[in-house]
C-alpha cells in the first residue's frame, strides 16, 4: 500500500514535469498553430545555456564567485538567450510560413530542432553538464504513523513539482487575467480576426516564444539538476507529447491534468504491469494511453469539437 | 522548348491516360531508365554506389510509401520508421525460421507484416485526425523499438535487437558486389513506383486524393472512409516495410532497433514534404536531397581546407541541415516536385510565358 | 415530357440538434418522382442542414426518411449514393488537388469493382473497367460543356465553372434524386441562365428528380414544381409556387426581406 | 488517269475504301479522345444514309441543305446525297434564320441535315415561308428530345429507315452511283453576293474534282496529309480542301470537338496541310504578340533578336536563295530556340504547305510566317472557279501576288485590267440565274472575274481591286478603294476600313478599330474604356490611327499612280461592322454599298467638311436580340504627301 502511494506521488511529481513541458507546446501551438517539436531542443538548448553561464560567470567576473548570484545571472542570461531565439524564430521563419499546412509547420519545427541541437553544442559544447541550483538531494519520510516505514519522498522531486506547480499556476493566470493573456487567446481563436483589431501579431508570437522559451528553461533546470545537462534532456519533450494531445492541443488545464495521468499512469503500469512484458515499457506506455483515450475522445480531454459544415 | 507536341493526338483512352503522354517525355524516362540500369552500374565507383546511391533508392521507395499514406490519402505519419523496422525484423524472421526461402520473398513476407501492423496503427485514423493523428502514430515508433529490443521472439533470439544477414542471393546470384546490390535495390524501387503510379491514377488512389482533399463529399459521392484510409495505410506500410527490410538486409547487412528509430522517421516525412506531397517523382526527388545535402555538407570544409573538428563539422552540419529545411519550407512548401512540374510547364509554353 | 410520378422521398418530423441548439425541428415533407422540390428559406433558416440529413452527414436526433418504401432513421452516406442520391454543395466541396476528369471520376467510384491488386497491374480487367468509366464520364463533361478544362487542376477554374464540375460529379453517380445546394449562389446572370439549362436538362433528358436549395427566387418560381419554405429551423411554407408566394408567413419571413 | 474524267465523289469514296478500308478517313475529336471513322465504316455510314434518304425520296437532281460545323456526319450526308445524284446545298451554320429563306425557296430544297438545336431552331423558325421543306434531320439530338414537329427527326432514325430500305432495295445506292456521271451536278454553293439574293454557283462533279487534282499536283499531296476542318463546309474553300481534295487525295480530315477548343485541337493535330484565311492567320500573330508582352525582360529581347534575324534571312531561307553560312547557323540557333517551339506552340510545325487566300494579306503579317519557316503561300480562285487558278509556288511567295496560272487555266486580261479565265473548273452556271450566268460566262468559256489586276515581271498575277470598284477621281487619278483600305487594315490596330473617292475631289476613310490589339494597347498605356464604342472615341485612339494613316499616305504618295488616293480626311466608326448588319458578307468583306446607304449622314460629313457627326445605329447581337449603339464621332482632317 505504502509503496502504491509513494508510486502515485513519485508519478503526480513527474507528471507536474510533464505539464510544464506540455505547456510550451500548448502556449505555442493555441498563439501560431504551430506544433513545436523544437521544444524538446529547446529544453536542451537552455539547460546548456544555464549551465554553462553559471560555470563561466566567476571565471570571468571573480566577484561573482557566489554559487547563488552565478545562478541567478545565469539563469537571467539564458533567459536573454531564449528570449533572442523567440525573436529569430518569428522574424526568420514563422512570420514567412504563416497559413502553411500543419504539417509543413511541424516540418520547419524540425528544422528548428536541427538548428538548436547544432547550435547549442557548438556554442556550449557536447559534454555532460550539471546543474547545481542547491536542490536537496536527501529524501524525507513522510506519515510513518499511517504506514509501516512510512513513505519515502524525494525532496529533489517535491520541490522541482512544487516550482512547477507554481510556474503552471503563473502561466494558467497570465492567460486568463493579464491584457497580454486575452490577446494571445484572440489570436488562438482567429488569426485576421485578432490583427484585424488591431492585435500585432508577431509581437504576441515573440511573446509566446519567449514564454515557452522560459518554461523550457525552468524544465531544462530542473531537469539538469536531477539527470544532469546532456544531449538526452531533448528527449524528455517525447514524454510530454502524449500529455499534450491526452489533454487537448488547445487547452491549458488539459495539459495540467494530461500531464498527472501520465505520469501517474506510467510509473504505475512501469511497475505493475512492466515486468510481465520484461520491463522498458514507459517509453511507449503513455502514448498507447493516449491513442486509446483519443479513440473515445479524439480531440482529448478538453480541446474544442469539430463539427463538419457542408 | 524542347517539346514538339503538335501532331501528337490520341485516337484511343489508352493512349490517352498512359503514365508519359507526350513522346518527348517517353524518351527521356526511357535513356533516364537505360542509364540507371546499365550505364552506371558499370561506370560509378564503389563508393558512389556503396554509401550514396543504395541508400538513396532504398530511401526513395520507403518516401514513396511514405507519400502514399501523408501526400495521397492526407493522413500524417510519425512512425515510419516503425514499419520499416517490422519489414526488416519480419523477413529476417522469415530468412533465419524458414529454410532456403527466397530473398525476394522473405522481403515481401517483411513487407505483409508491415501491412499488418500498419492497419492496426491505422485505425485510429478513423477517429483521430490531423496532428492528434501524427503524435498518436509515434506510439508506433516507440512501441516498436521496445518490441524489437525486449521481445526476443521479434529478434529470434538475439541479444538487444542486433541481428546481421549474409550471403544473400536473388536466383542464384550473390548479393555481394555493390553493383549487385544498388541493382538489386533500383529494380525494387522502379517496380513499386510503377505500381504506386497505377494505384494513385486509378479508382483507389482517387478515393485516397477525395478523403484528403474533401472528406465529407467523398463520404456523399460513396467512398467509405474506413476502406480509403486504411487501404493507404496497408499499401504505404506495405512499401515502407519492403524498404525496411532492404535498408537491413542489402544496406546495413547487420542492424538493431536504432536503424530505424524516431530519427528515420523524420527523415523520410522531410523526404516527402521537401520532395513533394502527392507526387511519385517526388519521394525520389526528396530522398536524393536528403541523402546528398548532409554529404555535401561534411565535404564542404575538407573542400575550403578548413580546420574543423570532426565532431565540430557534425554541430555545423545539424545547423545547416535545420536552416536549409526551413528555408526550404518557406520558399517551396509544395516541394521539389512542384517546382519541377512549373518548370516543365515553362518548358512546354515556350517561348510564351503563360 | 416529364411526368411528375409517385413519392419517392419522404422525410417525416426530422429534428437535429448540435449541442442544444436546434437546426431543425419536426420537419416533414415529400419528394415525387422526375418533379423539381425547392427547399428555400433565409440563411440559418437549416436548408443545407436538411440535405446533411438525408445524404447522412448529420443524423437527425427525432423522425424518419423513407427512400423508395424503404425507411430509416438514421441514413448512411455510402447507403444512400448507392440508392441513387447525390448531392452538390453550397460552398464548393471540389477536390482542390485534381483535375475536372478525375473529379467528376470520383463519382464513378461505387461503380467500380476491380480491387487493389488490379488497379495496381492496371491491366486487362482493370484498365478496361477504367476506360468504360472514363467513357461515361466523358459523356458527362460533353453535357457540361467543360471540354476545354478536361485536364485542369479545378483549383484554376473560375467558380462558375467550378460549379458545373461540382454538378457533373454528382451526375456522375447516375442518380434517381439529385441534392442541389445553392448552384446558382455568386454566379453571374449568364451562369445562372446555364445552370438553369443545365438542372431542366438533367430533369428532362434522364428524369431525374431534383431537390433544390436556392435563394434566386425567379429561379424558384420558374423551374420548381412545388417548394417547401424553411425558416429558423421550422417548415412555413409547403406547395406550388403560386401558393408559396401567396402565403402570408413566407412573405413575412422570407420575402418580404427580399424586396 | 482515264477514270478521273468520268468519277464522282461517291465512286472516289468507294475507291478508298476498297483500296485502304482500314485507313482513317475523318477523325472527330469527341469525348476527349480524336474518334476514328475508317474509310470502310464512312461508307457504310453513307450507304445507310444514301438508302435513308431514298426512302425519304430524295431522288436524283433534287437538293439537300446542310447546316453545321464540320461534323462527320454532315460529310456523310453530302456524300449519301451524291450518291443518289442528288445535290448537297452547304449553308453557313452562323447565318441568321432569314437568310436560310432564299436559298431553300431558290433550290426547292424539301430535305435538309443540320448539325444541332440551334439549327433545327432556325429552320422550325422560317418553316412558313419555306413550305416545300418537308423533312429535317439532326445529328446532335441534345436537347430536341421534346420537340414534336411534323418530319423532324435525328440523323440515326434516317440511318435506320436506310437499313430497312437497303434490306428492301440492296442495290439500289450502288446501282445509282455506278451509273451517276463526271459532268452531273454535285454541288450548289450560295455565294453572298456583295449586292442582293446571293447566287447559287453550280458544280459538276467533274470540275471540282478536276481542280482538286490540280491543286494535289502542283503540291505533290499524298494521302498521308492531316487536315483539320474548322471553317464552316458552305465556303467554297473549307470544302475543297476538306472535301473536294479529302475525297481526290484520301487524306484525313479532322474535326475539332467544338468552337472553343479549335486551337487546343489545332496544336493535338498538327495539320500538315492548312488553309486559312488572312484574317486567321492576324489573329494568331496579334495572340502571339499579345502573348509574348507578358514575357520575362531577357526572355522579350532574345524573341526580338531571334525574330529581326528571321525577317532578315528566314524568308530567303524559304525560297531557297544563297544564304551566308554565319546566317544559316544563327538561323538554326533561333530555330532551336523560338521559331520551332512557337511553330509548336501555334500547331504549326508540321505544315508542309498552308495557303491563304480570300482577301490580301499584309506583307508583315505575310512574311512573319514565311520567316519562322512555315510554307505559307497564297492563291487566287473563286466559288465559280472552284478555287484553284494561281498558286504560289514553294519558293515564290509573295505578299503582293497571288502566284502563276496553274495547269488547265488559261488566263486573259482585258483592256483596264479585268481578269477572265478559262478552266475545266468553272462553274456550269449560276442556279436558275440565266441572266447572271451569261454576265459571267462567255461563249467560248471565259469566266469574267470581276477583278483587276496584272502580271507583274516573273509571271505572277497581281490583283488590284474589283473591277467595278476601281474608279477615278473627279481629278481623273485612278481610285482603287479595297488597295488603300487593305494598306490600312495591314496595321494591327485596324480590323476593316472603308474609303470612298470614286468620282470626288479627295478620298475619305471610315476605320473600324481591332478591339483586341487596341484594347490591349490601352491597358499597357493604362487608359480606362468602357467597351467598344467608348474605346473608339478616345483620344488617344485617334492619335494611334492617324499615324497609322499617315504611313498609309507616304506609302501611296510612292507610287504615281495611285498617289491621288491619299486619305485626307477618316473618322473612326463607333461599332464594329458586322455581317448580323449586312455590312460585312458571310466571309467578312466589306459591303461596300450597303454600308455607304446605310452611314450616309458620316460620309456627307466626311465631305462637307465638319469636325464631328452625331449617329444613331440599329445593331443585332448574337442572341438575336437588337438594340441601338449611338456615339458623336470626332472627324480628323490629315495632311498630304506630295
Amino acid at each position: 500500500m505504502a509503496f502504491f502511494i509513494e508510486t502515485l506521488i513519485g508519478g503526480l511529481m513527474a507528471g507536474m514535469l510533464y505539464s510544464l513541458i506540455a505547456l510550451g507546446f500548448v502556449l505555442i501551438y493555441k498563439a501560431s498553430g504551430v506544433f513545436n517539436f523544437a521544444q524538446g531542443a529547446m529544453v536542451l538548448f537552455a539547460a546548456l545555456a544555464m549551465a554553462r553561464f553559471a560555470e563561466w560567470i566567476p571565471q570571468w567576473v571573480p566577484a561573482l564567485a557566489n554559487p547563488i548570484v552565478a545562478n541567478v545571472l545565469a539563469f537571467a542570461l539564458a533567459l536573454g538567450v531564449m528570449v533572442l531565439v523567440a525573436i529569430a524564430v518569428e522574424k526568420l521563419a514563422l512570420s514567412r510560413l504563416v497559413n502553411q499546412e500543419g504539417i509543413t509547420l511541424l516540418m520547419a519545427t524540425l528544422g528548428f530542432t536541427y538548428f538548436l541541437d547544432g547550435l547549442g553544442q557548438t556554442l556550449f559544447g557536447n559534454d555532460i553538464y550539471k546543474i547545481d541550483v542547491g536542490m536537496p538531494k536527501d529524501p524525507v519520510i513522510v506519515a510513518e504513523s499511517l504506514f509501516q516505514g512510512g513513505i519515502l519522498i524525494s525532496k529533489e522531486d517535491l520541490y522541482s513539482a512544487l516550482i512547477a506547480t507554481v510556474l503552471v499556476a503563473l502561466l494558467a493566470l497570465f492567460f486568463q487575467k493579464t491584457a497580454t493573456g486575452r490577446a494571445l487567446r484572440a489570436v488562438a481563436d482567429d488569426h485576421q480576426a485578432a490583427q484585424s483589431i488591431g492585435i500585432p501579431l508577431s509581437t504576441i508570437w515573440i511573446i509566446v516564444w519567449s514564454v515557452a522559451g522560459f518554461v523550457a528553461l525552468v524544465a531544462g533546470v530542473i531537469w539538469g539538476s536531477k539527470l544532469g545537462v546532456q544531449f538526452s534532456l531533448s528527449l524528455v519533450a517525447l514524454k510530454a507529447l502524449p500529455v499534450v494531445i491526452l489533454g487537448g492541443l488547445t487547452s491549458i488545464p488539459g495539459a495540467i491534468v494530461g500531464g498527472l495521468v501520465i505520469g501517474v499512469g506510467e510509473k504505475l503500469s512501469e511497475i505493475y504491469i512492466g515486468p510481465m512484458l520484461g520491463g522498458g515499457i514507459e517509453i511507449w506506455f503513455a502514448y498507447v494511453l493516449a491513442l486509446l483515450f483519443l479513440l473515445v475522445r479524439p480531440q482529448g480531454l478538453f480541446g474544442e469539437k469539430i463539427i463538419d459544415r457542408v | 522548348m524542347f517539346y514538339r507536341e503538335a501532331g501528337q493526338f490520341k485516337s484511343t483512352y489508352r493512349a490517352d491516360q498512359q503514365i508519359l503522354p507526350i513522346r518527348q517525355d517517353r524518351v527521356a524516362m526511357a535513356l533516364l531508365l537505360l542509364t540507371a540500369f546499365v550505364i552506371v552500374p558499370l561506370t560509378a565507383p564503389e563508393y558512389l554506389l556503396r554509401a550514396i546511391l543504395v541508400p538513396f533508392l532504398i530511401l526513395s521507395l520507403a518516401a514513396l510509401g511514405l507519400n502514399i499514406l501523408v501526400g495521397y490519402c492526407g493522413q500524417i505519419s510519425l512512425g515510419t520508421g516503425a514499419f520499416m523496422a517490422v519489414g526488416a525484423y519480419a523477413a529476417y524472421n522469415a530468412q533465419a525460421r524458414i529454410e532456403g526461402l527466397p530473398l525476394i520473398v522473405s522481403l515481401l513476407l517483411g513487407g505483409a507484416c508491415a501491412t499488418v501492423v500498419g492497419v492496426i496503427f491505422g485505425v485510429p485514423s478513423l477517429r483521430i485526425r490531423g496532428l492528434y493523428l501524427a503524435v498518436a502514430t509515434l506510439a508506433a515508433q516507440f512501441f516498436v523499438d521496445w518490441a524489437a529490443l525486449r521481445l526476443r521472439f521479434v529478434t529470434n533470439g538475439s541479444e538487444s535487437g542486433s541481428v546481421s544477414v549474409s550471403g544473400l542471393h536473388v536466383f542464384g546470384l550473390p548479393i555481394e558486389s555493390p553493383a549487385s546490390k544498388y541493382l538489386l535495390c533500383l529494380s525494387f524501387a522502379v517496380v513499386f513506383a510503377l505500381l504506386a503510379k497505377n494505384l494513385v491514377r486509378s479508382g483507389i488512389g482517387r478515393e485516397w486524393m477525395a478523403m484528403r482533399d474533401m472528406d465529407v463529399a467523398a463520404a456523399v459521392i460513396g467512398i467509405r472512409p474506413v476502406h480509403a484510409k486504411l487501404t493507404a495505410f496497408a499499401v504505404s506500410a506495405f512499401i515502407v516495410g519492403v524498404a525496411g527490410g532492404l535498408w537491413g538486409f542489402v544496406h546495413l547487412g547487420a542492424w538493431e532497433p536504432a536503424a530505424f528509430n524516431i530519427d528515420r522517421s523524420f527523415q523520410l516525412l522531410f523526404m516527402v514534404i521537401i520532395g513533394g506531397l502527392g507526387s511519385i517523382s517526388g519521394g525520389f526527388l526528396g530522398a536524393a536531397f536528403i541523402v546528398l545535402l548532409p554529404i555535401a555538407l561534411e565535404r564542404l570544409p575538407q573542400l575550403l581546407h578548413l580546420p574543423v573538428s570532426t565532431a565540430m563539422s557534425s554541430h555545423l552540419t545539424s545547423m545547416v541541415f535545420g536552416v536549409l529545411i526551413v528555408f526550404f519550407l518557406i520558399v517551396e512548401p509544395h516541394g521539389l516536385a512542384r517546382l519541377w512540374a512549373t518548370a516543365k510547364e515553362k518548358l512546354r509554353l515556350w517561348p510564351f510565358p503563360h | 415530357m416529364r411526368r411528375v410520378g409517385e413519392v419517392i422521398l419522404d422525410v417525416r418530423n426530422i429534428s437535429v440538434q448540435f449541442g442544444g441548439v436546434k437546426a431543425l425541428s419536426d420537419i416533414s415533407f415529400d419528394v415525387r418522382e422526375h418533379e423539381i422540390r425547392a427547399i428555400i428559406g433565409p440563411n440559418g433558416a437549416g436548408k443545407s442542414s436538411m440535405l446533411n440529413c438525408i445524404n447522412g452527414v448529420y443524423q437527425p436526433s427525432e423522425g424518419a426518411i423513407t427512400f423508395r418504401g424503404q425507411t430509416f432513421r438514421h441514413m448512411n452516406s455510402r447507403q444512400v449514393a448507392q440508392m441513387g442520391v447525390a448531392r452538390t454543395f453550397q460552398n464548393l466541396a471540389l477536390f482542390k488537388g485534381m483535375s475536372v476528369l478525375d473529379n467528376i471520376m470520383t463519382g464513378r467510384n461505387l461503380h467500380m469493382r476491380r480491387n487493389l491488386l488490379w488497379q495496381a497491374l492496371r491491366w486487362g480487367p482493370a484498365e478496361r473497367e477504367e476506360i468504360a468509366q472514363r467513357e461515361k464520364v466523358e459523356r458527362i463533361i460533353d453535357f457540361l460543356e467543360i471540354q476545354a478544362y478536361r485536364k485542369t487542376p479545378v483549383g484554376r477554374l473560375p467558380y462558375g465553372l467550378q460549379k458545373r464540375v461540382d454538378l457533373g460529379r454528382a451526375l456522375a453517380m447516375e442518380p434517381q434524386v439529385l441534392l442541389l445546394d445553392e448552384p446558382m449562389a455568386g454566379m453571374n446572370v449568364e451562369e445562372k441562365q446555364d445552370m438553369c439549362r443545365f438542372i431542366l436538362d438533367v430533369n428532362e433528358e434522364f428524369g431525374t428528380t431534383i431537390v433544390l436549395i436556392e435563394h434566386d427566387m425567379g429561379v424558384v418560381m420558374d423551374i420548381s414544381d412545388r417548394v417547401v419554405v424553411l425558416d429558423y429551423g421550422r417548415k412555413i411554407g409547403d406547395g406550388a409556387p403560386d401558393e408559396v408566394r401567396a402565403n402570408p408567413d413566407v412573405i413575412r419571413a422570407y420575402l418580404g426581406t427580399q424586396h | 488517269m482515264d477514270h478521273l474524267a468520268t468519277t464522282t465523289f461517291p465512286r472516289l469514296l468507294l475507291a478508298h475504301a476498297a483500296a485502304r478500308p482500314e485507313a482513317a478517313a475523318l477523325r472527330e475529336k469527341e469525348y476527349g479522345i480524336w474518334q476514328t471513322l475508317s474509310w470502310r465504316e464512312l461508307a457504310v455510314l453513307v450507304r445507310d444514309l444514301a438508302h435513308g434518304l431514298a426512302a425519304a425520296g430524295l431522288g436524283a437532281g433534287q437538293h439537300l441543305v446542310v447546316i453545321g460545323e464540320n461534323r462527320p456526319r454532315l460529310y456523310a450526308s453530302m456524300l449519301a446525297a451524291q450518291s443518289l445524284g442528288a445535290i448537297p446545298v452547304p449553308l453557313y451554320q452562323d447565318a441568321v434564320a432569314t437568310e436560310f429563306v432564299f436559298p431553300i425557296n431558290n433550290a426547292e430544297i424539301a430535305f435538309a441535315v443540320v448539325e444541332d438545336q440551334e439549327q433545327v431552331d432556325k429552320l422550325l423558325e422560317i418553316r412558313e415561308q419555306c413550305p416545300g421543306l418537308a423533312r429535317i434531320w439532326y445529328d446532335d439530338p441534345r436537347g430536341l428530345r421534346k420537340y414534336e414537329e411534323p418530319g423532324l427527326a435525328a440523323l440515326d432514325m434516317l440511318r435506320e429507315e436506310g437499313r430497312r430500305h437497303a434490306a428492301v432495295h440492296p442495290a439500289y445506292v450502288e446501282e445509282r452511283i455506278a451509273t451517276a456521271r463526271a459532268d452531273d451536278v454535285a454541288a450548289l454553293f450560295f455565294t453572298s453576293g456583295t449586292t442582293g439574293n446571293p447566287k447559287g454557283v453550280v458544280h459538276t462533279h467533274a470540275s471540282l474534282i478536276d481542280r482538286a487534282r490540280a491543286g494535289q499536283r502542283f503540291d505533290r499531296l499524298t494521302e498521308r496529309e492531316e487536315v483539320l476542318a474548322y471553317l464552316p463546309l458552305a465556303w467554297i474553300g473549307q470544302n475543297i480542301f476538306s472535301y473536294a481534295q479529302w475525297l481526290a487525295v484520301g487524306y484525313v480530315v479532322n474535326c475539332p470537338e467544338s468552337a472553343s477548343t479549335v486551337e487546343i485541337d489545332l496544336k493535338e493535330i498538327g495539320p500538315t496541310y492548312y488553309f486559312a484565311p488572312p484574317r486567321v492567320f492576324e489573329g494568331l500573330l496579334t495572340k502571339v504578340m499579345i502573348r509574348m508582352e507578358d514575357a520575362s525582360a531577357p526572355k522579350r529581347w532574345l524573341f526580338e533578336r531571334c525574330m529581326a534575324l528571321a525577317r532578315r534571312v528566314g524568308p530567303a531561307l524559304m525560297d531557297g536563295k544563297p544564304v551566308g553560312t554565319a546566317d544559316r547557323l544563327k538561323y538554326a540557333l533561333g530555330n532551336a530556340l523560338i521559331y520551332g517551339p512557337l511553330r509548336n506552340t501555334l500547331g504549326l510545325s508540321r505544315v508542309r504547305v498552308a495557303y491563304t487566300a480570300g482577301e490580301a494579306i499584309g506583307p508583315d503579317l505575310f512574311s512573319f510566317y514565311r520567316s519562322i519557316g512555315i510554307n505559307l503561300k497564297q492563291l487566287y480562285g473563286s466559288t465559280e472557279t472552284a478555287v484553284f487558278v494561281c498558286l504560289q509556288p514553294d519558293d515564290q511567295a509573295r505578299s503582293d501576288t497571288v502566284g502563276v496560272p496553274i495547269e488547265g487555266v488559261e488566263l486573259r486580261l482585258a483592256d483596264g485590267g479585268e481578269i477572265f479565265i478559262r478552266s475545266p473548273g468553272l462553274l456550269k452556271g449560276y442556279y436558275k440565274n440565266e441572266a447572271a450566268t451569261a454576265e459571267v460566262l462567255d461563249g467560248e468559256g471565259w469566266f469574267r472575274t470581276g477583278d483587276a489586276g496584272f502580271i507583274d515581271g516573273d509571271g505572277h498575277l497581281k490583283i488590284i481591286d474589283r473591277a467595278k470598284d476601281v474608279g477615278r477621281m473627279r481629278c481623273g487619278a485612278m481610285f482603287a478603294p479595297k488597295y488603300v483600305e487593305n494598306k490600312l487594315k495591314f496595321f494591327p490596330y485596324i480590323k476593316e476600313a472603308v474609303a470612298f473617292g470614286d468620282g470626288r475631289e479627295q478620298v475619305c476613310a471610315f476605320v473600324n478599330i481591332d478591339f483586341d490589339a487596341v484594347g490591349n494597347w490601352a491597358e499597357r498605356h493604362n487608359l480606362p474604356y468602357a467597351g467598344y464604342t467608348d474605346l473608339a472615341a478616345k483620344p488617344e485612339v485617334y492619335e494611334l490611327i492617324v499615324e497609322c494613316v499617315r504611313q498609309v499616305n507616304a506609302d501611296l504618295a510612292r507610287d504615281a499612280l495611285l498617289a491621288g488616293s491619299q486619305i485626307s480626311r477618316f473618322l473612326i466608326l463607333h461599332k464594329e461592322l458586322d455581317a448580323d448588319d449586312g455590312e460585312l458578307t458571310r466571309t467578312r468583306k466589306v459591303r461596300r454599298g450597303a454600308i455607304a446607304d446605310k452611314y450616309g449622314v458620316l460620309i456627307d460629313a466626311l465631305y462637307g467638311g465638319l469636325a464631328s457627326q452625331y449617329i444613331e445605329t440599329a445593331v443585332k447581337f448574337e442572341d438575336g436580340r437588337s438594340g441601338m449603339v449611338a456615339a458623336d464621332l470626332r472627324i480628323v482632317d490629315m495632311e498630304m504627301t506630295a
